[in-house]
């Protein structure tokens, strides 16, 4: 049955046919668009800040199961987050929360991390009051 | 829940009466047809008859020109390997369509690096190879031209007959791969001119473990799969006797029904097509138009701006079973060489669904599936940036274009810093 | 009639749990593996498990190491050029006993075809391999050592260990065919030193059309049927599920049974031995005695003056299932390469007989078998012209020379004209 | 079952099985032994011969199941034929009267043929005064 076999765990499949956060922010603060070459997978995050911390995170992926799973995880975990914090968020978060991917769709979690990653920068590009909060981005997006 | 299964190209269920034949060669007559006892001898008759019943599906003439092996890839490996190894003096060049299985394109890879050279010609918009450019791959050193009677992916039909008129005038050997055919249109090795022909039980109700090749006499073919001489010498290693014996079954079975079961899935075809047309916006069919040129089990659609293994996972969660040739999909990360070959754009191959009927699949299975497959489409829609941008004007459809916004390729390339492909 | 079987070596019965085992996968769990639906999944989850009983049976660490193959010829076709062509570059040398099966004789022929050389290490007259020998064949230039565990004709033991640790001395990998042994004696791979294990259900009572390729992770091997990527990319195909799934109970019960089965079979072996010895006159045990250096199913015979054919065909009207290496059995017609190797007189290979048993044969069989065996050689030998020669002292026998006459071979060259072999 | 399912067919089978004038002649006329190098297969056949004409035969057969049908089916056609008759003898006759035996076991029909012959040759060895009605001997032996 559907249930009992499935191509990924029951988390991923879970997020996957329920995703978090699907959308996109209206006013974000800071929106990230990446895509994979190989694969094709686009992904987009909308991230609301204030105060320097994530306040609120949507996102729209074109991408396999795992690609949605991994959007919808990576912007469960940023939410509540200091942009200090986001930028030290790693892909591996997001595959430990889902309780593992298969070895060929890790890229899907990496490629989360680079749309918060992006999202982040954009938002910095567009505040650049925040720069000094968030001296790392810079490095980090280099 | 309600199953559709809509994957009959990767796997059909056995027929009743095929388990049934199967059945005592499990643990009566489990002899090995090597054996010059009489449990041998039982099974060597069983062998015999299945390749008659094997033959009399292609219309060979004797069952001498059968030759079981494990699978349509062995058939396949076999065919490729074992004439070319056999002419090895004569030539060293083949042709191949640019659409093949890849049990014939790596075979063919292998023979590359051991010094063959391969012309792999080129096919339309549709998938139907281009005979003016296959008449010109061929040269004095072409020793075998290997040619699909209908693509796995797409299921175009080639113009076997005029590929095997083009072969006999260059007196070269032409093998046919019938595993997306056989037991579903009829293959007549004669009207071919096919000296080789494969093909698989698994596809029409039979058995896994059992692939078979047809040789003409005249070919010549050397072994693969070296050991001692069963197959005559052509197929070392003991014998699959139950899969053979029902794969036997299956095709007798499939020579009487195969008109019916073609007409059957042939109107469900129609109708599948016909639905998702009119109910889902931006989707595009490969291949053939349904009729004289397209295997009648076969849909193979682009769905624009989403992709391919989440519309696959699911319709795999409302019970239906799908193929897809998305990058995501395969193991390679590539999305299917035909859906390349045929010249498909890389965000509709991204968004590809293959269904495949069957003799058990009815018109509600087919209006279901419109049904349900419209609502999945909304969904993954909803989702895609894609879509959200095209709507916006960022990007545009290749399917149907506006005349606003660039390509998906180029806006992948944007956002990701590379070419798409 | 009653019937005793004692062709073990080349089909034994499915288990009823085996058969069970497999039957929902024929119809119900039909699926492809390599499918993304809940279909495909199943099944993949059902091979999974089928490899860790199979790595169980050889106490491999991980189902990882486990490939599916066809058949134990396939397997041994491709642990042979796998491992050649992955290995290309460092050296093209192999390495095998004398005494190994065609499937590895043949493989080694062909790829001798595309310049590669071997050494064929001899055996003393048991058919034990000459360690000596392989210590000096090995070079920097081989790539692999095959030695078979278990002779499949004389049913000779070989050292394995030993070669095991020479191989691991000389850093180059071993395969080690246990086709003959798996499932009737313990199999090890690390004890053996093993970089490659080939072995096949459908010899200790699985189905079949399924062999077995154990890999340790450290040995290259590349694959020899083209295709797609299924078992990890080293076997092209359509997996056989319902045999795989079959094999791997077949594997987890002879775990369980395996002691048991060896100790029953070793009875009746040395019984079956100890009734011949002591009824027929001139006849002699090829390989070794019943013991440690012989697998306990293995009886295999040579009675002087008549011919393996003739008392095959005997017992088959009586009831008796055989084999034999005799060259009028061969469709080659030729004596088996093993009595060869063992320095067997041509006579005595001819007189070949091969009993193999199983965990269903009783004493009574034996007896039985004893019993009618001894009428059949005395008829076989009152139609004999060399039983007839022997007694008027024209020919001498080579079991137990009385000095008086010419040998078989001589005679046979005599009224031949020309040399016996 | 045994019956159903042989190597051979009936006829080869019944020969095998009940071979007919197996043994050897007392006081044979002509005894001939010949030997199939490659398969090993001896065959000896003995004559009794009167006026002319084979009375009686004989045959012990070191080999397999076709090649003691063989020798017992050529020994049964013989019996009763003149020697230049017999000295026309081939193995077709054999092969046809079993009903045929498999491609690669035609050799012991060529066998008996041969065996048959030897017996001929020395029939006329031991008795010159037959040569004259058996010229043809020599030139078939040789
Ligand atoms: C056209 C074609 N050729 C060859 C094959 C390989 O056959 P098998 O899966 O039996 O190994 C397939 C399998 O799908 C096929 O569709
Ligand atoms: C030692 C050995 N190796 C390999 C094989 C070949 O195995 P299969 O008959 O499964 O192809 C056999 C078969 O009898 C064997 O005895």
């Amino acid at each position: 049955m559907s249930d009992t076999y499935t191509l990924y765990n029951p988390t991923v499949m879970e997020h996957f046919m329920n995703p978090r956060n699907m959308g996109d922010l209206k006013d974000a603060d800071g929106v990230g668009e990446v895509g994979a070459a190989a694969c094709g997978d686009i992904m987009k995050i909308s991230l609301k800040i204030k105060d320097g911390k994530i306040e609120d995170a949507r996102f729209k992926t074109f991408g396999c199961g795992s690609a949605i799973a991994s959007s919808s995880m990576a912007t469960e975990l940023i939410k509540g987050r200091t942009i200090d914090e986001a930028l030290k968020f790693s892909n591996q978060e997001v595959v430990d929360a889902l309780g593992g991917l298969p070895p060929v769709k890790i890229h899907c979690s990496v490629l989360a991390e680079e749309a918060l990653k992006a999202a982040l920068e954009d938002y910095v590009k567009k505040h650049p009051e925040a720069a000094s909060q968030v001296g790392a981005v810079s490095a980090v997006a280099a | 829940m309600r199953q559709v299964f809509l994957d009959h190209q990767s796997a059909t269920p056995l027929l009743p009466a095929v388990f049934e034949a199967m059945r005592p060669y499990f643990t009566e007559a489990f002899g090995n047809p090597s054996s010059l006892h009489h449990h041998g001898l039982r099974v060597r008759d069983a062998l015999k008859q299945a390749r008659q019943q094997m033959a009399a599906l292609i219309r060979a003439d004797s069952e001498e020109e059968i030759f079981f092996t494990s699978d349509g890839t062995e058939s396949a490996n076999l065919a490729i390997k074992g004439v070319a190894y056999a002419n090895e003096r004569k030539g060293k060049h083949l042709v191949i369509s640019a659409t093949e299985h890849p049990s014939v394109m790596n075979s063919v890879e292998f023979l590359e690096k051991q010094g063959w050279t391969c012309t792999r010609v080129g096919v339309d918009s549709e998938g139907i190879i281009r005979l003016d450019e296959l008449q010109a791959a061929i040269t004095p050193q072409t020793v075998l031209v290997a040619i699909h009677h209908v693509n796995h992916d797409i299921g175009a039909i080639q113009p076997i007959r005029e590929v095997g008129r083009i072969c006999a005038e260059k007196a070269v050997p032409l093998y046919v791969d019938c595993e997306a055919s056989a037991g579903w249109l009829p293959v007549d090795v004669k009207e071919f001119g096919a000296a080789l022909v494969s093909f698989s039980p698994h596809r029409f109700y039979g058995p896994k473990g059992v692939g078979v090749l047809y040789r003409n006499k005249k070919a010549r073919l050397v072994s693969i799969i070296h050991g001692g001489v069963q197959e005559g010498g052509r197929r070392a290693g003991t014998e699959n006797v139950p899969a053979i014996v029902g794969g036997g079954v299956a095709a007798a079975v499939a020579v009487t029904e195969l008109d019916s079961r073609a007409k059957h899935v042939a109107e469900l075809q129609a109708r599948l097509w016909e639905g998702l047309r009119s109910k889902i916006r931006f989707i595009k069919l490969n291949g053939p138009e349904p009729g004289p040129k397209r295997v009648p089990t076969n849909i193979n659609i682009s769905t624009e701006f989403i992709e391919g293994e989440g519309q696959l996972l699911m319709l795999d969660h409302q019970g239906f079973a799908v193929a897809s040739g998305s990058s995501c999909v395969s193991k390679s990360l590539k999305i299917s060489h035909v859906l390349g070959a045929i010249g498909l754009d890389h965000a509709l191959a991204q968004g590809n669904i293959i269904m495949t009927l069957g003799k058990d699949n009815t018109v509600e299975d087919v209006d279901y599936t419109v049904e349900t497959f419209a609502r999945i489409v909304t969904k993954l829609r909803g989702m895609s940036p894609m879509w959200d941008e095209f709507e916006r004007g960022v990007i545009d459809s290749v399917i149907a274009p506006t005349g606003r916004g660039k390509s998906f390729s180029q806006h992948a390339a944007d956002v990701s810093g590379k070419p798409a492909h």
